[in-house]
């Protein structure tokens, strides 16, 4: 996993920029999308609600991983940790000090950001494997401070917290009024991360993780740009925390295990690092995909569980979104390429250009 | 101070451990340049198939080569099957997919042989040697000495060996490597037959004293990525000293610094990892990527 | 078993019943779910529900379920996590129409799942943790323990050792979660005002390779006694490092949960010998109950319709005696209805269950939400714990527990 | 424009550049030869802050180089091209360029995230900008494609232009005919001289094929063990006896290569 | 004979055809120009040569297919190539570098003397045993890479723009030094270079790739002669 300083890797890298669609589809599944998201809520069972709730809650805290390993090229395996400050900074103001739900978000983003910062200064000069692992130990570490400090944090009994009850107004029953405040939490998260990858901002980070050399040729500040990079994914995940206490109410030591950080970037890399629609399949398999696997096999789940995380990556080493991607492809019509492509083999024969001087 | 020094060696003791899973880690990182989450999996998934042919009546001394020669087996077949297919596939891919066989193997140990913990013989004699107050058991004396020995024979394998050369040029750069000649998918399948041989003396030296159970390995993995860490990813002699410090770092903390208690003593390793990279990013021992424009 | 859909809901309560729940219950059937940690680091108490399963099978197959009714038991996956546990929490409840949520372990996600399960007034019955929360605390009236609250185990010991050891210098091993701490805080309650001490104390992580530097620093304080308050693994760990200090030899109390022979033995019995521990349900590997009529029954039924599990594991055993408590508290039930089953588990008396130590009962009332209470102190000799001393009534003997 | 004193680079036991001097006046267009390992490219990266030197100092008008961070090079209009290229495998090739005029932006994460309308007009001329490159250097055909599998000499336009659009008035050329064939070092050594013109650039290339040195530089500095061993216009340097033994070769058969 | 043959060559990257059908046969001890615009294939080809790529059509080494087989594989049969972009073991040492190229060789003191014989060709090497070969300069990587590629002392040796990055002095220093290999060990030689002047110097036969496609191919001397050649690939004038 660690970064190889050599050009052959980089080349052996799949081409894929080409299916970079014309935005009208982009706009038209996106719009579809957005109705279904809408939709879903008056047609499915409470339970599912739920399910898709944290579906997107997940889906947030792997766009901020997705912000730091997909695009920055740094990678951390403790992410679980600021999903839990974010938890935790939401559950103690609620608990402790009564804060109104809608302020309990900024307060946690803010929380996650500034520890962020404080931890992306050191992790601005590590790299690779190197960041990996310390942000391994801070994730390990964390459960036992959170124990330590039980006046706040509640110990190893955590805090239980009432959920955000819905407005009389919205005639929404609690799961349905959770899941909008969570889309649209998610929404604002992604067009967020949207703007920022398409902008310069997006630019400078593929071209740390691409090149870092000639990023800071290119006048890109390394340390404040993978700092920030840092932050601002610890905020998503933050964010992401806090509003996961508001739907499940809870938070204890034992939510936040390093397991949770491993399962994050699992399922980030699942869904497919450094594309939009990754997170959102990543999501999904995190909420889902432990289920199914204990449908298949009661006895011992993770069998299943670690042979299908494994199963995804030959099937789509790029991911699911990669795999999505390269399935649009096959469809006829949608690509430029494969036009080109079936010419040159049918016309190839064509231009007879070939001038003999004395056989070759 | 005999207190003191009783502390080190117990750190020591404990570091040697965390030493023995690092060498692996070390090596699979060395030839296949990825770190191998499921490394700690299989050393304890090989130890329970030295405990299966104690249970079949085996003795020790038997058990051992044939464990070892299975585990290497076993390595190059997860190569073979379970790596193999996403050899061209960046390399975060290819750590989940160890983190897909981690959670595997665990739950499949568990499934075959249950979460009770199993008695495991301890292949160095009982007692301790005592001198000026200190003991020191000999089965930390085995331990270390154990590690030293694979230690040295890492050390001859990475530098002063033809196929130790062809590995490490197959962790730096695989199609050159082809283009000389090198198999490298045998290559890779070497590195990881390598690595759970190495595993699995691991496991057995972990197994006497933290008893044999499927999650036997999860928290010395910890330890062992500190220590590989610490001493820098490329070299066998950093490891080790990795777990030493480590391990020592960790008892006099725990023992000594009031605040740290033994709830938080799992910072000193973090908080030791940070510094040394903030100070030597490559690592103790390891040597730093030179990066040319 | 995953026949969802709301088929399940059949008797239309009459009576004295009536307008009460009658979700997952019918004349025929009762629905229940439990929660454990199949996968991942806890999956060892995957091995409860096996136990359970073994003996709704037994009766729906032998002697006609509960009252006519075949009992169905569906068990998810949580894998210790707390928002797994919601997940399944309200999978059960919702999808499945589970008529009670029937034991989740572990402290963390009964937390995370007991005021769902209030609010939506499902019984959850006999959760598989010894918090003493689940007792005292009067706003979930439909959440009850059962197993002895750590609590009262240490009131055993401190009561213990008050008598034999009067001026004990304890040092403790805890696990550092609400078990150890509970147990911990419940001993040095339970001492306060006598000339028996904790003189140190050491708590681990559940995530530690071993906990051999925090028995070197407790036998540092050559305290006379120590009590190991720990999971199985880890007991034996202490255990066998206390064995192996030859320079310390204290009494050695082991709590509850790590005191199954299937923990002593990798230690060597030989290093065991003179362990006390306390105990409230039959070991299956305790040569004493050889020929206990119910053990001999468990051992034969789980053969039967668990081949593949090992009838010496104690989580089975746990996990047989537990459904053989809700068999009682079911037929004591005055209405097949959620209710009825709330009110019935808060009003046991004296209620005996064949799995249970003789003398051991299920006794509770509307001021008492702890159905074990009593548990006998034993003593390793040879292969096989001893018990000694009567059965303890901790509440007869101390008083309630009150939040 | 540039002056480069007493400039000294060691690694190890290897003096990578011994006490260089020399300076480049505004417009100039200077060639830097010298044989493998002499020098040349640890100079560039001398002053691109890639090192530190470990004497000497590298002024850029008026401003000590060397102590300035490595990122704030670019915004003094300095821009280079790498030796065997330092572009971003996986960006496209527009985006590629993009980068490269980083520094003539202003967004920042949140005001970038928020979309905020000055960062929309930026981000509109930044394009406008890019593609008026891309179609300079005849790369317009391949804006969207990404920079692997690109032919080499494609790769060589493509940093040519990410280094343009930053606006650079001193612009470092690391062997930027190296994998061309004469034809295309020709048309080469043609677009560089209009460029020159229109972005009025100073600049300094590194090169081995003596053809594209000696016909469009100006003037020509020769490193030889990290020393300085001949500086003058072309025709001097091609005759100066020292370069001919450390680097040309005899003269005789060097006509034409 | 170990003659190379190649016929009816397809190949490319993905869905991306590179190559359309490439034929040419080179003797042994023949060297063989190709000569090329940028992107024309001229690197595909020597990867299809090498198997690096993956190709169809037929490729022969004295009656052996090598066609579908991997570059370990080939390589074994004694051909060598030096890649474009040098394939450096970065982290390695130039020593270790060296010693790799002549991995699948057994003659342990053939071996040290080619190691020697490395030095004196490209003696800046020597200088530079210990360290990392990537912190060498790219001409001294060039260097290495050809001096790695000779370790093997191969039966073909196909080189991918040579003089890329080489000081003119190396440049023609090594075109000397792979004519004379060829001369005295009967090496077959196929090269790509820019500097066609040096390649048709040393080649007996030459071939001009467009678009995938050979477009011209004769004799160094009827290539040299060709007027379009001469234009893109001979002269040079500002
Ligand atoms: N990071 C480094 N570590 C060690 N040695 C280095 C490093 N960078 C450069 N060198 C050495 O410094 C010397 C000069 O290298 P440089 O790259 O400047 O040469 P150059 O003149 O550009 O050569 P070329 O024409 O081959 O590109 C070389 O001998 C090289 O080995
Ligand atoms: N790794 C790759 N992935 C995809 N396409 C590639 C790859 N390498 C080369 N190509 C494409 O194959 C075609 C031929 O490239 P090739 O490198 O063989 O040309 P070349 O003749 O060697 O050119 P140059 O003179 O630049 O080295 C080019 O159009 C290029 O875009
Ligand atoms: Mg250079
Ligand atoms: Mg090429």
């Amino acid at each position: 996993m660690i970064h190889v300083k050599h050009a052959e890797k980089a080349t052996r890298a799949p081409v894929q920029a080409r299916r970079a669609s014309d935005p009208r589809w982009r706009w038209a599944t996106l719009a579809l999308l957005l109705a279904a998201a809408v939709y879903a809520p008056f047609q499915l069972a409470p339970f599912h609600v739920f399910q898709l709730t944290m579906v997107l809650i997940y889906s947030v805290a792997l766009l901020g991983l997705n912000l730091l390993v997909g695009h920055a090229g740094q990678i951390s395996l403790g992410h679980g940790a600021f999903f839990a400050v974010g938890a935790y900074t939401g559950a103690i103001l609620l608990d402790r000090y009564d804060l109104p739900y809608p302020l309990t978000l900024p307060a946690a983003a803010a929380v996650a950001f500034v520890l962020g910062l404080a931890l992306g200064v050191p992790a601005m000069r590590l790299r690779g494997l190197y960041l990996a692992l310390v942000t391994l130990a801070i994730a390990i570490f964390l459960v036992p401070l959170l124990k330590r400090f039980e006046e706040l944090t509640g110990g190893s009994m955590g805090l239980t917290l009432a959920k955000p009850a819905p407005p009389a107004w919205s005639g929404l029953a609690e799961d349905q009024w959770l899941y909008f405040i969570t889309l649209a939490f998610a929404a604002v998260a992604f067009l967020v991360a949207a703007g920022l990858l398409r902008s310069r901002v997006g630019r400078a980070l593929h071209a740390i993780r691409d090149n870092e050399t000639a990023a800071e040729v290119m006048g890109v500040r390394l340390s404040s740009y993978k700092t920030l990079a840092f932050a601002w994914s610890a905020m998503y995940a933050g964010a992401a925390g806090c509003v996961y206490t508001w739907v499940i109410g809870f938070v204890s030591p034992d939510s936040f295990t390093v397991n949770l950080s491993i399962t994050l970037l699992a399922g980030l890399v699942v869904g497919g690092l450094g594309s939009l629609p990754g997170p959102v399949l990543g999501g999904l398999f995190v909420m889902f995909v432990p289920s199914i696997s204990q449908d298949v096999n009661d006895a011992a789940p993770g069998v299943i569980f670690g042979l299908l995380i494994i199963a995804v990556m030959y099937v789509a080493p790029t991911g699911l979104a990669g795999l999505a991607g390269r399935l649009l492809q096959k469809i006829p019509g949608r690509s430029k390429r494969d036009a080109t492509s079936i010419c040159d083999r049918r016309c190839g024969a064509a231009p007879a250009r070939r001038r003999r001087l004395r056989g070759a | 101070m005999a207190g003191f020094l009783q502390q080190i060696v117990e750190g020591l003791g404990a570091g040697a451990i965390y030493a023995s899973l690092a060498l692996a880690l070390v090596l699979i990182y060395q030839f296949t340049g990825i770190v191998n989450f499921a490394q700690g999996e299989l050393a304890m998934f090989s130890t329970y198939i030295a405990w299966q042919c104690m249970a079949a009546g085996l003795p020790f001394w038997v058990a051992l080569p044939l464990t070892l020669v299975v585990s290497f087996a076993g390595g190059m077949l997860i190569e073979r099957i379970i790596i193999r297919p996403v050899e061209g596939a960046p390399e975060l891919t290819i750590v989940i997919v160890t983190v897909g066989l981690f959670i595997f193997v665990n739950a499949a140990a568990g499934w075959i042989w249950t979460f009770l913990i199993k008695d495991f013989p301890n292949p160095f004699p009982g007692g301790a040697l005592e001198a000026a107050g200190i003991s020191v058991s000999f089965s930390t004396l085995g331990v270390l000495g154990v590690v030293a020995l694979v230690m040295g024979l890492l050390y001859l394998l990475f530098r002063h060996t033809k196929i130790g050369l062809g590995m490490r040029a197959v962790a730096a750069n695989p199609a050159s490597a082809r283009l000389v000649g090198i198999r490298v998918g045998w290559t890779l399948a070497l590195g990881w037959g390598l690595a759970a041989t190495v595993g699995a003396v691991s496991g057995v030296l972990v197994a006497p004293l933290l008893f044999l159970e499927p999650n036997m390995m999860g928290g010395v993995l910890i330890y062992a990525f500190a220590a590989a860490t610490l001493g820098g990813f490329d070299s066998p002699l950093g490891a080790v000293a990795g777990g030493l410090i480590v391990g020592v770092a960790e008892t006099l903390a725990g023992a000594y610094i009031g605040v740290i208690g033994s709830d938080l003593k799992v910072g000193v390793p973090l908080v030791i990892i940070l510094g040394v990279l903030l100070l030597r990013p490559q690592g103790l021992f390891g040597r730093a990527v030179v990066e040319r424009a | 078993g995953r026949d969802s859909g709301g088929g399940t809901t059949g008797t239309a309560a009459t009576g004295q019943c009536q307008g009460q729940q009658t979700t997952g219950i019918t004349d025929t059937s009762i629905k229940l779910g439990g929660i454990y940690p199949l996968s991942g680091p806890a999956s060892a108490y995957g091995d409860i529900p096996k136990g359970i399963k073994a003996y709704f099978d037994y009766i729906n197959a032998e002697k006609n379920g509960i009252n006519g009714r075949k009992v169905e038991f569906i068990v998810r996956d949580d894998g210790y996590q707390p928002p797994k546990a919601v997940e399944e929490a309200r999978r059960l409840v919702e999808q499945e129409q589970v008529f009670a949520l029937f034991q989740t372990l572990g402290t963390p996600s009964t937390a995370a799942t007991w005021d769902y399960a209030n609010q939506r007034k499902v019984p959850q019955i006999f959760v598989a943790t010894g918090a003493s929360q689940w007792g005292t605390d009067t706003a979930h009236p439909w959440t009850i323990g059962w197993q002895p609250n750590y609590i009262s185990e240490a009131r055993v010991y401190a009561a213990y050792l008050k008598r034999e050891k009067p001026q004990a210098k304890v040092a403790v091993l805890y696990q550092n979660d609400d078990f150890g701490k509970d147990l911990l805080g419940g001993f040095k309650r339970a001492i306060e005002g006598t000339q028996v001490q904790v003189v140190a104390e050491q708590s681990y992580e559940v995530t530690d390779p071993s906990v051999d530097p925090q028995m070197r620093n407790l036998a540092e304080s050559k305290a006379d006694v120590f009590l190991n308050v720990t999971t199985p693994k880890f007991g034996s760990q202490a255990l066998a490092a206390d064995a192996k200090n030859t320079k310390w030899n204290p009494l050695h109390i082991v709590n509850n949960v790590a005191a199954s022979i299937t923990v002593l033995k990798p230690v060597g019995f030989d290093n065991v010998q003179g362990v006390v521990s306390s105990a409230y349900y039959k070991d299956p590997n305790d040569p004493t109950w050889a020929d206990d009529p119910e053990m001999r029954l468990y051992k034969e039924k789980m053969k039967q319709y668990a081949p593949e599990a090992d009838v010496n594991v104690p989580y089975h055993t746990f996990g047989w005696a537990v459904a053989a408590s809700f068999h009682k508290a079911m037929e004591a039930a005055a209405c097949p209805t959620r209710e009825g089953l709330r009110d019935s588990v808060r009003n046991l008396k004296g209620v005996k269950v064949d799995m249970l130590l003789p003398g051991v009962t299920m006794d509770t009332g509307p001021d008492d939400g702890f159905p074990i209470e009593s548990m006998q102190l034993m003593r390793f000799k040879g292969e096989r714990w001893e018990l000694f001393g009567d059965v303890i009534d901790t509440r007869a003997e101390f008083g309630p527990l009150t939040g | 424009m540039l002056e480069v004193h007493d400039l000294t680079v060691r690694f190890g036991g290897i003096t990578a550049l011994d006490g260089v001097g020399f300076g480049v006046a505004g417009g100039e267009m200077v060639g830097l030869i010298g044989p493998n390992g002499a020098g040349k490219t640890t100079l560039f990266n001398c002053l691109t802050r890639r090192y530190d030197p470990d004497a000497g100092s590298v002024t850029y008008e008026g401003t000590d180089l060397t102590t300035l961070p490595p990122h704030a090079i670019a915004g003094l209009g300095i821009a280079r091209t790498f030796q065997n290229l330092g572009l971003f495998p996986r960006l496209s090739v527009r985006d590629n360029v993009l980068v490269g005029a980083h520094h003539r932006a202003r967004a920042g994460f949140l005001s970038a995230g928020l979309r905020l309308p000055g960062v929309r007009r930026e981000e509109r001329e930044l394009r406008a900008d890019a593609d008026a490159v891309l179609e300079r250097l005849d790369l317009a055909g391949v804006a969207g494609h990404p920079a692997t599998g690109l032919p080499f000499g494609t790769l060589k336009r493509v940093e040519l232009a990410r280094a343009l659009i930053g606006r650079p008035r001193l612009l470092l050329l690391d062997e930027p005919v190296n994998g061309l064939n004469a034809a295309e070092v020709e048309e080469f050594a043609g677009t560089l001289g209009a460029i020159r013109d229109e972005y009025d650039l100073t600049v300094i290339v590194v090169e081995h094929h003596m053809g594209f040195v000696m016909g469009t530089c100006d003037r020509i500095v020769c490193l030889d063990f990290g020393r300085k061993i001949a500086e003058g216009p072309p025709e001097q340097v091609q005759r100066d006896p020292a370069v001919i033994e450390a680097y040309l070769g005899t003269a005789g058969e060097e006509a034409g290569a | 004979m170990s003659d190379l043959v190649v016929d009816g060559l397809v190949a490319g990257y993905g869905d991306a055809q590179v190559l359309h059908g490439v034929r040419f046969t080179v003797r042994q001890g023949e060297v063989c120009a190709i000569l090329g615009p940028n992107g024309a294939g001229k690197t595909t080809l020597l990867r299809a040569l090498s198997g690096m790529v993956k190709a169809r059509g037929t490729i022969t080494l004295g009656g052996t297919d090598l066609t579908g087989r991997p570059p370990d594989a080939v390589a074994r049969l004694g051909v060598a190539h030096v890649p474009e972009g040098r394939g450096t073991f970065m982290p390695l040492t130039v020593e270790e570098n060296l010693r790799l190229g002549a991995f699948v060789r057994r003659d342990r003191a053939a071996v040290a003397r080619d190691l020697d014989r490395i030095y004196t060709y490209f003696p800046v090497l020597k200088t530079r045993l210990k360290q990392a070969a990537g912190s060498l300069s790219g001409g001294e990587q060039q260097m290495l890479a050809i001096g790695r590629a000779l370790m093997l002392r191969p039966k073909v040796l196909l080189l991918d723009e040579p003089s890329l990055g080489l000081a003119p002095l190396v440049t023609r220093e090594l075109f000397r030094i792979v004519q004379a290999i060829n001369a005295e060990e009967q090496t077959t030689v196929v090269v790509v270079e820019q500097n066609a002047h040096l390649a048709l110097g040393i080649a007996q036969q030459a071939h001009v790739l467009e678009t995938g496609r050979i477009v011209l191919s004769g004799t160094a001397a009827e290539i040299r002669a060709d007027e379009q050649v001469a234009q893109s690939y001979l002269g040079y004038r500002v």
